[in-house]
């Protein structure tokens, strides 16, 4: 029972003033009283490899968006520590519930580049058939679960996911990461406050980026971020710095263990920016400043490791140039094959809409065959291969 | 056999099945220790443990958001929406997850074992919002099944069926009949097929089709119209999605009538679907128009409740109608 | 923006202890420290005749419901002091959003016996025209919102409600009463943040009595109550003993006046319980001990609020009595009145669908009506008055 | 007149609206400052200040619950949900509360100032999520209107009427014609009735009924159904609820054909609903059965959009089957 006082006193949006975990400075030394997590060389080359390779990507995509040559894309640029540095401290087995932003942990996963490109060209050899827009990845063989559209749908999903994985007794847990916008949704609210008092041992991992679209934190939500409300859900919370690979690796790894150790939710407020647009289709300079992106491009998580790597003498110029270079080449190549492989087949499109087709689609298909038959020239992508 | 009223159907439907296969978990607002509002999940707290069968905090987009996760996790959800007039928190869930879940991810994942049981319709002095048949509003969605059990004996073999489908599968269960409807219900395990109506009555002249509660109201219709000396055939569509087309159309082609009746409002109910495909499939057979006997386009009103419904003299006029068009 | 920390630590849900505002000790007399609200002899005594009124009222309509005389009820037994005290704390241009357990806030307005009765029959004078089931008040006259099923959808609605207010320049809030079982709910999460930023001047007032039905509120949530989310939202936040009017009284007052000063939201959580069944509908004998209930029934705010009254010299046993009697009276003879009244006629089920009924609409009227006469006997309670 | 696109015709709208009545605020995610991802709340903010029009948080739900609240205050909100596939959260609060809004208080309160805009259908390469044509799910909703215009000129008088209905109004926006669709709009205030459908071509042989963007679609056929010599009717039916059921069925008597179009999934589509009330209403007049011209029922697909979508192609093959029945 609470105690008790006996003149109305409010208690404010302050009472609470969560504090930021910090590991490494800008210039790639650490922070006094901070220390290093256990990363070895390998591994740490391993991770500095999955960022360059996220960031150029997403540069290469963006740049064919505007060619014309995928409809859609979405950069994680000024993001990648956030996302490749969480998934680093997880184990394989571990569930991943993606917004849309997280390409990074998907290539820590071992995504391949080709995968990538199938995906983005939506071609037949896209494990999602073809059918979502480009960056809605998914892959069983890797625990990545297929990111949907609307937004925070994945939270309860994925407190739900690991309440099967507990069921079981596995050695598991689950991440879902959600942009600080999302966290407005309904199912926010559902997803932590089921995964606290039905003791899920999921990871809630919060990307504040500042930003949803156009739509500026401030005008999002007052209070202390949304590390503030975990506590209002008795869940164990913390924020770092999520341009601080370091600390996000070092923050994950301690949420895995109290997961796993109390078989319960933690929440995670990894602070960012998004340095790009929102996605291609949006241009930022209609709603903030360029001195205020000049700022956080000063933050970059990825120069910021690379630092600390070169403090390490595990990193130089050459190798960067080297790592560039060739990340470039592979992407390129792998988009120019990707780009001419032929979408799926026509009966893609009422595959898996249940396990097995229902007559009715069977009939549906049947009918739209035919007349694409009839119609060969209005449907140039699927009539030559009507039943190959 | 042992009688059951359609409540103790449910209950050791999901007995069978938690027995059978332990992915299967049950769960919703106040289904845990005290068993559910109506008690169709009592004692399996007891049976199956607290892990297997608990309460949720109040969140009926949370219930299906947690349920579809578990599913996509290989478990076998049977998920339980009080009434089925709060399904529609979790509308966004089932409409643009549950439902989309294997098609957008390339059968990477899905969500074949969810269940989603809830009690649906009128005839319990609930007005607005305890009340409502909202079947149609899921029916304009691919990739859900629906099924409507109308006995005991149905809902065990149906709900079975049901939760070991690899397909989310929506189960509404016709709560005026929870205690009113006892029957004959086989202890043992067994199925019904979903996607398949049944004719229960065999006639010539009018066809008769409904699903779940409203079959008792066609049936008595079906009685009071043998007495002028009409021979309805009464059929039990039992599934909504997918529908026994076929069943539908070859009856309606013999007798060259159809009259469809559901408690939901008339307007885009799921009745107008089966007029639409049917005076498309049947068009030359048809000797007057397809009828529908439902709820007017109205919400459900409590003191009018009487009025409201598409009971027995309604569709038995209708039947006159028809064979006098 | 907030500090840093260099080890990785958790914020748990124990950070904040949200203290108990409380005045009135059981037995009438006041914690050392608290000072009354400014409540005149009459005014008090007026509180006093809502709380028996409502007592009496919810005990009478138990009784009807088990006659078989109305289809449902649901009694606020054991809570009556929250929202009394609450309503009693506002002017009566603050429009109240209820959930259904607050027939103490409508009755302190000016809701007449016999209006209570004719909603609850359904009779052709209820203000709803018979179309809700018993309890689901509302009243324009008294600005009192009229109350819905469906848990939760109140609350964003309360804060939009608000906003209109505010735009008007109105010098009036917005009251909205809920459970703690319907702060589960998607729309809490909304109906909080949207309050919150777009600053509403809103007073969300969580009655928290232990239980949703059946549901304890262990299980529906970890955290130090509903209070807690309050600070995540940025919201000023107060708990309070929800069985002691005084206090819910100088919190509403002190909350009124904060929402408006700053034209901002607050939240209060009343601590409670509910004494009697769920509803009519329930049996709470299957999840929870007697032991539990006579606990809290040693609490009863109003037995509280009369000794204080006794305290103060303002009030004796006879006065009890009196009071008692004349409001068992009343209601019977209101209630005796309201089951002889015809419901409303049959014109009523379509009208105010739509602000005038639509061709369909009064299409489907005239053949039901037609139908009707065909067979009078279904449809006795309209059939004699089609024409009327 | 000025010659507008769709996005500026509604802009223009909300600018007029705002104008002329200061109970009128617009809100939404990026509504604000930004002035919504499609722009059609461009400079509203500046001109009538950040408490008319305004971002909110992420939360359709909280959006339309607001919006509910501010409506029965007595506000005139303009709520945009950012895309038609998103408005699934605000299910509950459009379905159960604004639609019953006024008929569960006796009229005490209602929410008829609230219109909610929204775009919607496919078109623009936006596959599951950013594609879905869900009036449907709302057409089965006593108490709500719906609107969908076929370009600038109605989206202006249309927007107009809804927001000034004094019932709930969800206004559909074909986001696919929003820069494509220009046309002359006047300057002037004006409105045109909801609940009317709009005959745009007279013809004699077949009926042709769509709305929105599909309005284009079918207009194609007819002109390619002419060089067969076969002369269709063009109907806008313009309002989905009500809707006009009589300038339908006087049209389906005079062709004896009736073929209905629409984007969204065939089951259970508006689509269904029109041909069940038509085989009713016109059944002696009609020479063929109703058909309909709809997406097939999966999610709508990304890769495979141009096969999905019920192009000028398909409804052409329909008139010619119509017509050879
Ligand atoms: C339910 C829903 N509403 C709206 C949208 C449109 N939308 C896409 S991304 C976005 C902003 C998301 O912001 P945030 O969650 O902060 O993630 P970020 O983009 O910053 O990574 C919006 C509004 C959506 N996808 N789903
Ligand atoms: C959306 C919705 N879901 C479920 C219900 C069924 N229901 C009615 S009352 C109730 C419990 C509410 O508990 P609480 O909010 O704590 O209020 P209390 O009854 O304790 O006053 C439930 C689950 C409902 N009315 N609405
Ligand atoms: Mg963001
Ligand atoms: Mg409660």
């Amino acid at each position: 029972m609470s105690k008790s006082i006996h003149k109305p006193g409010f208690i404010l949006g302050d009472a609470l003033d969560i504090p930021t975990f910090r590991v490494l400075k800008q210039d790639g030394t650490l922070y006094k009283g901070a220390s290093e997590p256990d990363l070895d060389k390998d591994f740490a080359l391993k991770l500095y490899d999955d960022l360059v390779f996220i960031r150029v990507l997403d540069e290469r995509m963006v740049g064919a968006q505007r060619q014309g040559r995928i409809p859609f894309y979405l950069a994680s640029l000024g993001e990648e520590a956030a996302s490749v540095g969480s998934a680093a401290a997880l184990q394989s087995q571990d569930m991943i519930f993606a917004q849309y932003r997280e390409q990074g942990a998907l290539r820590h996963r071992g995504f391949t580049v080709d995968q990538f490109m199938d995906q983005c060209f939506s071609n037949e050899r896209d494990l999602g058939k073809g059918r979502q827009m480009p960056i809605h990845y998914g892959c069983k063989a890797l625990n990545y679960n297929t990111i949907s559209s609307p937004l925070g749908t994945q939270i309860p999903q994925a407190a739900g996911y690991a309440y099967g994985q507990k069921l079981e007794g596995l050695d598991a847990v689950t991440i879902c990461y959600f942009g600080e916008g999302a966290a407005s949704e309904g199912d926010f609210h559902a997803g932590l406050n089921m995964a606290a008092v039905l003791k899920s041992p999921t990871i809630f991992l919060c990307r504040n980026n500042g930003y949803a679209i156009s739509t500026p934190s401030s005008e999002q939500f007052l209070g202390d971020g949304v590390a503030s409300r975990g506590v209002g859900y008795g869940i164990a919370t913390l924020r770092v710095d999520g341009n601080d690979l370091l600390a996000v690796y070092a923050a994950t790894q301690a949420a895995r263990e109290y997961a796993l150790e109390h078989q319960a939710p933690v929440l995670i407020e990894a602070m960012s920016y998004r340095l790009g647009a929102h996605s291609t289709s949006d241009d930022p300079t209609g709603y903030r400043s360029k001195e205020e992106e000049a700022k956080w491009a000063k933050k970059d998580p990825i120069l910021r490791y690379k630092h600390w790597l070169t403090e390490k003498g595990w990193w130089n110029d050459e190798e960067e140039k080297a790592l560039y270079a060739s990340h470039r080449e592979t992407i390129l190549a792998s988009l120019k094959l990707a780009e001419k492989r032929p979408m799926p087949k026509i009966d893609e499109i009422i595959n898996d809409v249940y396990d097995t087709p229902t007559p009715q689609l069977q009939q549906q298909l049947k009918q739209l065959k035919a007349h694409i038959r009839k119609y060969p020239d209005k449907y140039p992508k699927t009539s030559g291969r009507l039943d190959a | 056999m042992s009688q059951m009223n359609l409540l103790q159907s449910i209950n050791n439907a999901l007995d069978t099945a938690m027995a059978a296969d332990d992915k299967v978990v049950c769960f919703g607002e106040d289904v845990g220790h005290f068993g559910g509002v109506f008690r169709a999940t009592s004692h399996l707290q007891e049976k199956y443990g607290r892990g297997r069968c608990f309460n949720t905090p109040l969140t009926e987009q949370g219930i299906i958001g947690f349920a579809n996760g578990m599913a996509s996790q290989g478990h076998k959800p049977v998920a339980e929406i009080q009434f089925g007039d709060y399904i529609f928190p979790a509308f966004d869930q089932i409409v643009n997850e549950t439902a989309k879940f294997r098609y957008r991810s390339g059968n990477e994942f899905n969500v074949g074992g969810l269940t989603i049981r809830t009690p649906y319709g009128g005839g319990i002095r609930g007005g607005h919002y305890h009340s409502q048949s909202p079947e149609a509003y899921f029916a304009h969605t691919p990739g859900l099944k629906i099924v409507v059990p109308r006995n005991p004996h149905q809902a065990k073999g149906l709900l079975l069926a049901s939760i070991r489908d690899d397909n989310p599968v929506i189960f509404f269960e016709p709560k005026r009949l929870y205690r009113a409807s006892v029957g004959d219900v086989p202890e043992e395990d067994y199925e019904l097929p979903i996607g398949v109506a049944e004719v229960v009555r065999e006639g010539k002249d009018v066809t008769l089709l409904a699903w779940g509660a409203q079959m008792e109201i066609i049936s008595e219709a079906a009685v009071m119209a043998e007495k002028d000396g009409i021979d309805c055939e009464v059929i039990d569509l039992r599934s909504i999605l997918p529908w026994d087309i076929d069943t539908v159309v070859a009856s309606t082609q013999k007798t060259g009538r159809l009259i469809v009746s559901h408690e939901a409002p008339i307007t885009n109910g799921f009745g107008a679907e089966i007029a639409a495909t049917v005076q498309e499939q049947a068009f030359l057979y048809l000797e007057a128009p397809i009828m529908r006997v439902c709820g007017i386009d109205v919400p459900f009103p409590l003191s009018h409740e009487t009025e409201y419904m598409p009971d027995a003299t309604k569709v038995y006029e209708a039947i006159k109608a028809s064979v006098n068009y």
